[in-house]
């Protein structure tokens, strides 16, 4: 039909940063840091923030996958806690071996995202109120489990928080891995593939012959195993499990995804969006540490650079549409 | 009659990689009416949008009376007296009907809300459209046709000078084209100004003084409305269409579709009938007939209470999309924002999510392939399109039927149900459509089409079902019928009457 | 002492405790440090063969007062609260003395309204020992950081001003930064790692509890207890290995059990309407290598 | 057109009954807690959870006016430490009179609420994140203000916390006008209709006139000058307005709106709906701490019955519709 479609392309740099556009907001984070703080820019100091950032990340891309489909997880900072205790818990007081404890941890993680997505799915709660219940619920059993102490975390699963030489701390390798495995799956997969649509428009997806409710089983189920693998690193870092660990991440989760460009009402969300995202958080937590901001302080600045990073973001996107 | 009330001059509009308006020019005189017409994405909706102050051009001006007027938002055109019926809904399915037709400017007293005179007023407005409904159901619960009907009622409220209209009829059955067309009469006798969009080429001549065309973001031309049909093909599409039915009938072979008794309590009842392969079978009734509840039960997408379909002999169970896509079925839905696009993603994404399935080897999707498949389907159907990552929001509202349809296409179902498959579609993209509608019935396949064009579902099918009231009250062969005959069936009383 | 006199009438019981009804608030159960603490209580409940019943007000003054209200509809004989905030207290103690109901307030004490007993180790004293300590292991002089618990909250408030005060008599001895790692363990680990990038010399860290200590020396790995000495506060089991261990110089031991212990003890006499002390010091302890089997066995 | 129409009727208490579902569950609950525990139906006993619940509902009643249009106000609880921090600290330290300090608490809770709606409506940020950067720099602003120590509010203003006569508690006097208020706002005023359009189809909102973005603008006020008000009620209680006031109330606020029938993706929500919410869950802790229920499991507990509640309530709504 139409001879002249009326087309101007741009290039693909351009469009690959409006897609990325928190990595402008990381960028001058890291700039402006750097030039504040001379210890900030060291490689040590730099791979100080890759491990403080890998638990948030790998709470964040489980996160991806439910905020992808419209839907929101606020469990996944106590699913982690419950993870790690019961791995522990069945290490050293039950005395399983550990591979079958770390094996239990996990599928603790996966079977809250399960139950989280039966509610959702079946029972047609919202998702807020079925992942905030979760939240109360698993929080609770990692402190009925663990009697309110922290308990030691079998040798070696510690070993998830060393640093393999010098310059490659475990954590990190995890956040990669998992990272790209969120990216693989998003990308790559049916699952992926149905996430963003049941999340853009979920009658459409249905009658596309997506099985809605399926799908958003999976969704869950890898947001629970992404938060145990997360509570497990957490713990390794301390060489024990807390049952109060990871309390409020959910916030700072949800956060990285939202920076990295992801949309509340679904459809979009990118796990590099989400990796940035929880680099920007780490990054601006280790400035403040550097440069001594005062506590009382330190809360308002974090705020104010939240909001400028997505500012930026926004603006930026606005000018070129 | 001084002049024009209303001119654009140059208008240009640009959105990220497109150029939708490229010098637009148009003049209306009070008390007329002006059709614009023009191809899919030709930018009629965009020069509206600018006219109505939800959009700002980059280039151009607007006159009102001889004055160029600056129209920023929604409230300066209505300050203004220009109100518009927008091509894609404008309603708050949350909210009542008596609401949304006071939406933004509800009747207050003492500072509140009031209520009672709101629902007062609707009443009032609803009885002028003929539209009978409670004031206080909410929008949401309404059928497709009934929300028009509330939107053409909604623009009314505001007693404009200058009544904007985008496919207003798109929607709409004989009976409330008929109805609406006597209500633009009557605003045109009484001197308001009428811009109207479509693309039903038989209406221009019914109701229309003069037309422009629009074709690639420019204006065309300026002709009468008596300007013949075949002309203003050419001058919209740039050449003409010999033949706007091309249905070839093939001999039908076994049954593909059987449906038996199929009934579902308060909205349809008993409705048995079957398609043959090879076939089209033509749906025809009015408005809330229950056409669409029919092939939504059929497809799976809603349960139903008694009956059975079956599928090339399989039976399939209700409410089961998945299974109904097993056996071989397709629906293309009737409401194509709210079920039949993802409206964020890309064109690409949307006409591969039929079959993202298929396209899925061990878990992960072959999104080349699916890829290819939708370029060669965009290009089938003429997709206006920036390109296959263009987000299918922001295609023109006939493109976008078009991915809705492509969607299935791609799919190759055995039998595809298509619920007002050419809803906003212009000319020569239905010519298309019907074409792909012959490819399919020659390969053996069938359709069942639900249409509120006449002429389409006499001109297309090869037999009719009318339904009336949630039954199916009649069949007539295509061949030989005419609107009248379709049209007496529909509207004949039902034995039983209301369906419980 | 007024309200435990009136109390007794209803008391009924002998001198035990059998069949009283107890309320406790702690503060919040996330803590090592408070579970000990309620189960010193629980074993002296237990032993004294009173019903005490513990909820948990998770840090939030408020919840601690709706908690304190229902126990007085609940008709308990005694109500113990452990703080979240010691003026916020003030309100659900007046409101339990309204209703004669005596009220024991644990390890932290209540401003602005009458209770018969307040037991408590003196968290500002502890940080001045900690300063003390802290001073010694670094033989006097150095640099040295702070961690602070969560910004605002009264136990961060007293042991940092306790420290401060007794930083001071020590000039040599330099506070170069003092960063929020709101008692938590992982904070405290990420906290520590921060500040060693800009503070590599560092030689010493007062830690305002013992989860954010252990998590400072888990950032320290072989430094800890050697070129930087860590001083936490608490004196919980873990805290205790370490100190055991050398990785923690010491830690202001309060003895948690003893002090829930203590508690149960005085909220029972109270409800027999016994009049009791004003004021029970549940001593701080400061546990180093030398002494810190004493603690463990407790 | 048809002179049959297809509709069933339904009597207007079944309606009522489908619109206000948690009421239902509220009355299982209470019913049971009855049941389970002598002490609960007493009048002190009523009063006192009334009490309780007055903060959380006069900060959901804000918070509904967010979620009506589709946003989400994380910032209620901060907000409200800030504000009665700033009137306690305005009349003690500063010195104000007490009039002037409340009058300066209410304005900072309305200006942090206009801060939030500037940054989404104007800068396009996603309400998640402009509020949950507020959530920080309200709280870190508190504690700035207070050098992180409670401080004594006015008497005059502590007397909110009084109870007049043996029966009346000025909490809930207080909370029972802001309901009402809330109620009149959005069922009768032009900005309260104007926040369904918003919530329901933002676009048809600009379209048919409405200045999206004033409105907006009004909506995170209010929520502001609720969450101010909250505030002022919670300290008066304890005579002392605390920096660490009301952390995490925003969730159990949305928690509150959503129980009470509310949709976080906009367009629905009512004030009576959002009262039971924040009823249901006073009622719970209540109950809880009456039946003497462990510290550890009362989470566990809060959490199945958050999603028995909302549960009982979709399922109800399916066999109804
Ligand atoms: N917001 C937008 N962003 C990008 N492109 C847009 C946007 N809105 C419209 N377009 C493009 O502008 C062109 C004109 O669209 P418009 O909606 O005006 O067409 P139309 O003439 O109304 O077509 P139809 O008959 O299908 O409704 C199309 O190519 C469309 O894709
Ligand atoms: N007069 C009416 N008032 C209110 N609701 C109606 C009315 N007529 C029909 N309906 C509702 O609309 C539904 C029928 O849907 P719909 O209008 O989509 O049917 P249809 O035959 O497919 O018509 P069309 O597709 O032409 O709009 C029925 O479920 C019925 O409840
Ligand atoms: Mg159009
Ligand atoms: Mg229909």
């Amino acid at each position: 039909m139409s001879s002249n479609v009326l087309v101007q392309r741009r290039s693909p740099v351009a469009l690959w940063l409006a897609e990325n556009g928190a990595l402008v907001a990381l960028v001058v984070l890291v700039v402006g840091l750097s030039l504040l703080s001379s210890d900030f820019l060291s490689v040590t100091n730099l791979l100080n923030v890759g491990v403080q950032a890998a638990v948030t990340a790998i709470l964040a891309f489980g996160s991806t996958f439910v905020i992808v489909t419209g839907g929101i997880d606020l469990s996944v900072g106590s699913v982690a806690a419950l993870s790690a205790i019961v791995l522990a818990w069945g290490a050293t007081p039950a005395g399983w071996p550990w591979p079958v404890a770390t094996v239990a941890g996990l599928a603790v993680g996966v079977a809250c995202g399960l139950v989280n997505a039966v509610l959702i799915a079946y029972g047609k709660l919202p998702p807020f109120i079925a992942t905030l219940a979760m939240l109360g619920v698993a929080r609770g059993l990692a402190l009925v489990i663990s009697q309110g102490s922290p308990i030691e975390l079998p040798a070696q699963v510690a070993h998830l928080g060393d640093t393999i030489g010098r310059y490659l701390p475990v954590p990190v390798i995890v956040m990669v891995v998992m990272g790209v495995v969120a990216a693989v799956i998003l990308n790559r997969t049916y699952a992926g593939r149905a996430m963003y649509a049941i999340g853009g428009n979920e009658e459409a997806a249905r009658l596309s012959g997506i099985k809605v409710d399926r799908q958003k089983l999976i969704t869950y189920a890898l947001s629970g195993g992404f938060a145990a693998v997360a509570g497990i690193v957490l713990a390794s870092r301390l060489a024990s499990a807390q049952p109060q660990a990871a309390t409020g991440y959910e916030l700072d989760a949800i956060a990285a995804v939202v920076i990295g460009g992801a949309s509340l009402s679904g459809g979009k969300g990118r796990a590099l969006g989400t990796f940035v995202g929880a680099l920007i958080l780490a990054v601006l937590r280790n400035g403040l540490n550097l440069l001594s901001v005062s506590a009382f302080w330190q809360q308002v600045v974090i705020g104010v650079v939240i909001a400028l990073a997505v500012l930026v973001d926004t603006l930026r996107r606005r000018e070129t549409s | 009659m001084t002049g024009d009330i209303l001119r654009a001059e140059g208008l240009r509009k640009q959105f990220p990689g497109v150029l939708a308006l490229d010098g637009v020019d148009l003049s209306l005189r009070a008390g007329e009416v002006h059709v614009l017409l023009g191809e899919n994405g030709a930018g009629k909706s965009t020069l509206i949008k600018i006219l109505s102050g939800a959009y700002h051009p980059d280039g151009g001006r607007v006159l009102m009376d001889g004055r160029p007027v600056r129209i920023r938002s929604a409230g300066d055109a209505r300050a203004l007296g220009i109100a518009t019926i927008y091509q894609e809904f404008n309603l708050v399915p949350q909210l009542t009907v008596a609401e949304n037709l006071a939406l933004g400017r509800p009747p207050r007293r003492f500072g509140l809300v009031d209520r009672a005179r709101m629902e007062r007023d609707a009443a009032g407005l609803l009885a002028r459209v003929d539209v009978r409904v409670d004031p206080r159901t909410p929008v949401g619960r309404l059928g497709i046709a009934r929300m028009q009907m509330v939107e053409i009622a909604k623009a009314l409220a505001l007693e404009a000078r200058i009544l904007i209209m985008d496919e207003p009829t798109a929607v709409l059955t004989t009976g409330e084209v008929e109805k609406l067309f006597a209500i633009v009469r009557q605003l045109r006798d009484e001197g308001v100004s009428i811009v109207f969009i479509t693309h039903h080429l038989e209406e221009i001549p019914q109701i229309g003084d003069r037309v422009t065309v629009l074709r690639d973001g420019r204006s065309v031309a300026e002709v009468p409305a008596s300007t013949p049909h075949d002309e203003l093909v050419r001058l919209m599409v740039g050449r003409p269409i010999d033949q706007q039915y091309p249905r070839k009938r093939a001999r039908p072979g076994e049954p593909l579709l059987k449906v038996r008794g199929l009934t579902r309590r308060g909205v349809f009842a008993d409705v048995s009938f079957e398609v043959r392969a090879g076939e089209v079978v033509g749906v025809a009734g009015l408005v809330g007939a229950g056409r669409t509840e029919v092939a939504r039960a059929v497809f799976g997408a809603d349960h139903y209470d008694a009956g059975e379909v079956t599928v090339n002999g399989r039976r399939v169970p209700p409410g089961d999309v998945h299974a109904a896509m097993e056996a071989g079925l397709g629906l293309v839905p009737e409401d194509r924002k709210g079920q039949g696009l993802v409206l964020g993603a890309a064109v690409a994404e949307n006409l591969g999510l039929v079959t993202l399935r298929d396209a899925t080897r061990a878990g992960f999707v072959d999104r080349k392939g699916q890829r290819s498949a939708a370029a060669k389907v965009a290009g089938r159907l003429g997709i206006r399109m920036a390109g296959l990552d263009q987000e299918v929001r922001t295609l023109s509202g006939g493109n976008q039927q078009k991915v809705v349809i492509g969607k299935w296409l791609v799919a190759g179902a055995r039998v595809l149900i298509l619920d007002e498959p050419t809803r906003g579609v212009d000319v020569g993209a239905r010519v298309e459509i019907y074409q792909l509608v012959n490819e399919l019935t020659a390969a053996g396949d069938a359709v069942l089409m639900i249409s509120s064009d006449l002429p389409e579902v006499l001109g297309m099918s090869d037999r009719i079902l009318v339904m009336a009231r949630g039954r199916l009250v009649g069949e007539l062969p295509a061949a030989g019928a005419t609107q009248d005959d379709v049209m007496a069936m529909a509207v004949a009383e039902v034995e039983g009457g209301r369906v419980q | 002492a007024g309200t435990a006199a009136t109390a007794g009438s209803s008391g009924g019981g002998s001198s035990g405790g059998a069949g009283v009804k107890i309320g406790m608030s702690v503060s919040t159960l996330n803590n090592p440090y408070f579970v000990q603490f309620r189960d010193g209580a629980q074993a002296a409940a237990a032993r004294l063969g009173v019903a005490l019943t513990v909820t948990d007000a998770q840090n939030d003054a408020s919840q601690q007062v709706n908690q304190v209200q229902n126990f007085t509809s609940q008709s308990m004989k005694a109500i113990i609260i452990n703080p979240v905030d010691s003026d916020a207290a003030a309100p659900a103690v007046k409101a339990a003395d309204r209703v004669s109901i005596p009220v024991i307030a644990a390890d932290r004490g209540v401003n602005g309204a009458e209770v018969a007993q307040t037991v408590a180790s003196d968290n500002v004293a502890g940080g001045r020992y900690a300063a003390q300590e802290l001073a010694k292991a670094v033989g006097g002089s150095g640099k040295v950081v702070v961690l602070q618990g969560v910004p605002g909250t009264s136990a961060s408030r007293d042991r940092g001003q306790g420290f401060t005060e007794g930083i001071k008599a020590f000039p040599g001895v330099q506070v170069v930064a003092q960063q929020p790692a709101d008692f938590d363990r992982t904070k405290g680990l990420d906290v520590m790692t921060n500040l060693l990038q800009s503070h590599p010399d560092l030689k010493g860290v007062f830690a305002e509890n013992d989860e954010m200590a252990l998590g400072a020396i888990k950032a320290l790995g072989a430094k800890a207890g050697q070129q930087v000495k860590v001083v936490g506060f608490d004196g919980t089991p873990d805290g205790l290995k370490a100190v055991a261990a050398g990785t923690m110089t010491a830690t202001i031991a309060q003895q948690p059990k003893l002090l829930g212990q203590r508690a149960v003890e005085a909220a029972v006499r109270a409800a027999n309407g016994e009049t009791i002390a004003k004021t029970v010091a549940v001593p701080v302890k400061i546990a180093t290598k030398a002494n810190v089997a004493e603690f463990q066995t407790s």
